[in-house]
């Protein structure tokens, strides 16, 4: 069981990835009303947002250290935050303005942050041979960091997770694969895409450790991913985590949905996982409700304060598309 | 003589249409690909096939591209005729080895005796801030290739009758239709995106440009949405006086040389427009095309507007600094005529 | 057990198998002796050849019909031999010549004949997505033929393999996967590229049928493939069988092999299954040592008419390279 | 003074020595790829490195390419400067998505916060009779890709240089090595395959080209074996009076378009030389460079000596027909001439 100090502090990450978030999904319309156009408004382009699923991200990263390398996947942000990454830079690079952490070059998808050690990629699965190339760097430079791998139940159907795994366990290395199984791959569920129920069985096709968190809650996630990280850190090797996390809201924004029951989007409301959190350290004695209120509204103004840096910093130059080719 | 309603049909439509009338032609042509069921396709190619035709003939896969666009291989070679689709060109790089080393040329390593009649689907272009994993065009790199024929249609008409003709073909088809063409109700409204589409079946043929302006000062040569762009910077130079052809190449492979060549011995300047990246691809391709088959009739070397050798950026200033525009053609036209 | 036919077809299988291989052999030493040089004599460029695996294409094919599809990989002689390919076509194609299944298109890692729906692969663990979409087709069509996907033991590393055993579980499509765990991928040895000791256990990962044989024998292999292809027949969907079997030979021909320790290749030479094979089949009085020998004359004859036919054989017309880009 | 003893090496020791004597001088420095070990690299780049380096600094792979190089690309992030073989370049089907999508992109999507210092080493080319999924060059196609740097030399002193250029760089650099330049004792003899090479460390610049010829008469642009070929027929057609000039482009990316276009403007004719396909690559990009560059100097339209659009067949006299050689070239020449 985490500590108390440790569970306040995954309340207060999953609150703030769902403000940010919630923040985001707001201005994501702006100019984009009344006739949707995805080229416009302050934030173009696609935006996946991971609504349900900051369980996973505060538990696993909860564990982390700056140093350790984290890979991420088109749904980004939860992680990107839970690992630290300015909330600031973050919301610059959204908005494409000069002070993101691209200069506007990346956007949501390709966010690369040297402070967090943190990467992402809008290519299913691929982000995970890289999580391998961190961990055998680190192995090679004699530091007890480690890389963590977030990918999608769609992508363990992908190559470069056979691959992956083989190499880590094959090497040894010090790599925390977990797969948010949110039952869907944009319109494609999960048992018309995977052959068996549960990812974490194919851990044995490696040989290593295949943990199934069944419920979408922090602390069971928490307790999985502490055995992992430390057996990754002590050299013992690779393990992959499987958690059935929730995806409250459309692939992307403004994804219809149609293939998703109002039932199924009721029930996901009902048991939004941070609410039975909050309610749950409430409960517990671990949170008053006063703390809790004002978790959210430090993590408001943290976010307001993100959101105004973004919103205030100015676009790249034009011709600045030109440079950063080449080193 | 009753007067003939002309049809409208987005290009989206134009393209779903062409693959239900040829599913319900050709018992054998079946659908395959990433949300192409429920989903219709992310941009709409496959809307309403499902309903249609069932799970069987129009089937959703798990993320495995390698795997099922090598199962259409494989399909096709034991008689099928699949349609598979690659929801972004962009992501290529996980399946390439089934497009190029397998799709492309096992009909020329067997001499002939084997084909492999696949359809590949893929949505190309940016403009909307996808960033750089999401916005290429890259069919000159997929041109460059041989084995597989490269279709990047423009209209509405063209993407209907390319599409029958691509399924009909006994070779592997890319077909690469891009999202600014779609005539998406989520995309920035394009006009052109929306036109006259007969009812019936009919065959726009691979390996044919097409005039899609008639003019007599310069050839401005290009494909998909940058026939778009032309159309319109020529609408700017008619004003000045100045008459540019625009010519649709429509397919890139075959590429209609011919018909290159014929527009430039009859305008003596050209200029190519390319979406793709500037280096090592088709401006280059289209140029050396000119050069060898009529430099004697050159006023003026040919030039290009293409986007630069960069990576897409995410951010909107630039993203649109790199495309190619209105403006921009409109401006190397008028250089081009000195 | 195979009745005594299936006995006497499987060693007369190996054996043309096995002699044509090593005419095939000798022939490609032809022009590059003394210094040797890969692009001369009548049959340049990379020669794989399958000797001490006669007994996975012997044992599994003997269960197909030439309707049934089969992919193989960079070593494909044996599987094509076994399949029922004709050996003129496939002599001449090695020739290069006119007369060749691919005109001398394709070459001995591209071998492709509409009569026994055969293809091979140079890519390693590419032939497999190809056999699942055969089976696909059959299941389309409505024919009860199967797809056979042979590969070594290296390609159950690559992603393809993943994706390939995925889909044809999750369509129930009739596969049998065959892996050749000849312990080596060209100087790689298994245990330095495979996390777990045995493929067949990853077949878990796919909730099918996984069977291990650990013999290179051609009766346990034949066992095992009668019911992975009467599964595939029937409906049941595909198997996966891991054969331990042999490479008797370098990776290709000219390969110094110094990776290999000369007590390994003495032992190799010592348990060659073919010979073992026929040794037990006239012990057991399943053959008489007449026959046997009769057998070797047989496919003596038939090997030295293939290479004979593949030797006069015109080459094709240079200019005809233009030629079946496209249909 | 001392009488120098010029020391030669082939290709594959050049290369196998720069590495080594990299790895020497920086530790972060490590090799990575199939049979990159024991067996010393298929084509001979990594041989003896293992025995002096070791396991943990010259590892053998399993058959994952996307793996070990996208595990390249993220020990290159974490600080190691990773040289990754892919085997043949024709395999870059299984991962090209890690070679472009990531290994390519990500400096320029980071905004230049993150450097991605990958070597990867490829060979390329046929004329061996190794079939269409063995013997292709390619480079031209990753060219037209930008974000890596494309090095393709021709000689042993330009295989080194630009090999210690390569893994100091701190970009990703694709090193693409023609078996035929490699001197290798089981390929058809090559007598520029082995050449006088430095022992002491040394650069050659990427992207500047070299001259390999001097000539007055037209130039002959080329890369990798393809320069061996052109150098042979310079020979020839200066028994006819005909000067070439012979300009080694050495890197694809950066393109010395300047030593094109000032080579083109001394010569006033142009032909280039392509083991690669012919359409939409590397000669139409020469010919058009020289187009935008240096047409008013042309004495006659620029014209190229390609591998056509095919597959490579297997069979030698269908694969020697389809390949450029020093006879196509002199007599390319020679009609270029008038
Ligand atoms: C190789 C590749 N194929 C397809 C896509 C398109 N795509 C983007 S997200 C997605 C679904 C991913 O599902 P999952 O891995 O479960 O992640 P989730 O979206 O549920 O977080 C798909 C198919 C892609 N980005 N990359
Ligand atoms: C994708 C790919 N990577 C590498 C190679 C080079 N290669 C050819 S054969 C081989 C070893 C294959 O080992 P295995 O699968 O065990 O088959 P075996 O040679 O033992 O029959 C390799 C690495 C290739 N052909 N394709
Ligand atoms: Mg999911
Ligand atoms: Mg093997």
């Amino acid at each position: 069981m985490p500590s108390n100090e440790t569970l306040r502090e995954m309340h207060r990450q999953m609150l703030r990835i769902r403000l940010f978030e919630e923040t985001i999904q707001q201005i994501y319309f702006e100019g984009k009303t009344p006739a949707f156009d995805i080229a416009a408004g302050p934030v173009p382009g696609e935006m996946h947002l991971a609504a349900g699923q900051e369980p996973v991200a505060a538990g696993v990263c909860a564990h982390l250290r700056p140093t350790d390398a984290v890979t991420a996947t088109h749904r980004p942000h939860h992680v990107a935050l839970a690992h630290g990454m300015d909330m600031k830079k973050l919301a610059a690079e959204i908005f494409g303005k000069e002070t993101g952490l691209g200069h506007g070059k990346g956007g949501h998808m390709h966010l690369f942050d040297p402070a967090t050690n943190f990467g992402c990629s809008g290519i299913i699965a691929e982000g995970m041979p890289t999580a391998v190339g961190h961990a055998l760097a680190f192995k090679k430079l004699g530091r007890d960091d480690i890389a963590v791998s977030f990918f999608g139940e769609g992508a363990a159907n992908q190559g470069a997770f056979h691959e992956s795994l083989n190499l880590a366990a094959l090497w040894k290395l010090g790599v925390v694969f977990v797969c948010e199984d949110n039952a869907w791959a944009i319109s494609v569920p999960k048992d018309k895409a995977t052959a068996i129920p549960n990812n974490s069985d194919r851990a044995a096709a490696y040989g290593i450790p295949g943990v199934l968190v069944a419920d979408n809650d922090p602390v069971a996630i928490h307790e999985a991913a502490g055995e992992a990280v430390a057996r990754a850190r002590r050299g013992g090797g690779p393990s992959l985590i499987e958690v059935k996390t929730d995806r409250l809201l459309g692939h992307f924004e403004g994804d219809p949905q149609l293939y998703r029951s109002k039932e199924e989007l009721a029930l996901l409301k009902e048991r939004d996982a941070l609410r039975a959190f909050e309610r749950r350290l409430i409960d517990t004695g671990v949170l008053t409700a006063a703390e809790a209120e004002a978790a959210w509204k430090q993590a408001r103004a943290e976010v307001d304060a993100a959101i105004e840096f973004a919103r205030s910093s100015p676009s790249p130059e034009p011709a600045s598309a030109l440079q950063h080719v080449f080193a | 003589m009753a007067v003939e309603t002309k049809r409208l049909l987005t290009t989206s439509k134009a393209i779903s249409e062409a693959i239900a009338q040829e599913m319900e032609r050709d018992p054998r042509v079946f659908v395959m690909g990433e949300d192409v069921g429920v989903y219709g396709g992310i941009f709409g190619a496959t809307e309403g096939l499902l309903a249609k035709f069932g799970p069987e003939r129009v089937m959703d896969t798990p993320i495995s591209e390698t795997g099922f666009i090598g199962a259409a291989v494989g399909a096709a070679i034991s008689g099928m005729r699949p349609i598979v689709e690659l929801m972004f060109v962009d992501f290529f790089g996980v399946c390439m080895d089934q497009i190029y080393n397998h799709m492309a040329k096992i009909h020329y390593e067997s001499g002939g005796h084997v084909k492999v009649p696949v359809v590949v689907t893929t949505a190309i272009g940016g403009g909307y801030s996808d960033g750089a994993q999401h916005s290429q065009t890259l069919y000159g790199m997929f041109a460059h290739l041989p084995g597989m024929k490269i279709v990047v249609p423009s209209s509405p008409y063209d993407a209907k009758g390319l599409m029958i003709s691509a399924i009909r073909d006994d070779n592997p088809v890319l077909y690469m239709f891009h999202k600014g063409i779609m005539g998406l109700g989520w995309m920035t409204p394009n006009p052109r995106a929306t036109a006259p589409v007969p009812e019936e079946p009919y065959t726009v043929p691979i390996g044919k440009a097409d005039v899609k302006r008639e003019g007599r000062d310069l050839t401005i040569v290009t494909v998909s949405l940058m026939v778009h762009r032309a159309l319109d910077a020529a609408d700017d130079l008619a004003k000045d006086g100045i008459e540019a052809e625009v010519l649709d190449l429509r397919s890139l492979v075959p590429l209609d040389r011919e018909a290159i060549v014929e527009s430039v011995k009859k305008t003596h300047r050209l200029l190519v427009v390319d979406e793709d990246y500037r280096s090592f691809g088709t401006s280059g391709e289209v140029i050396t095309t000119v050069i060898e088959g009529a430099f004697d009739h050159l006023d003026a070397p040919p030039a290009r507007v293409t986007y630069p050798d960069v990576p897409i950026p995410y951010s909107r200033p630039l993203e649109q600094f790199c495309l190619p525009s209105r403006e921009k053609i409109a401006a190397a036209a008028r250089q081009l005529m000195g």
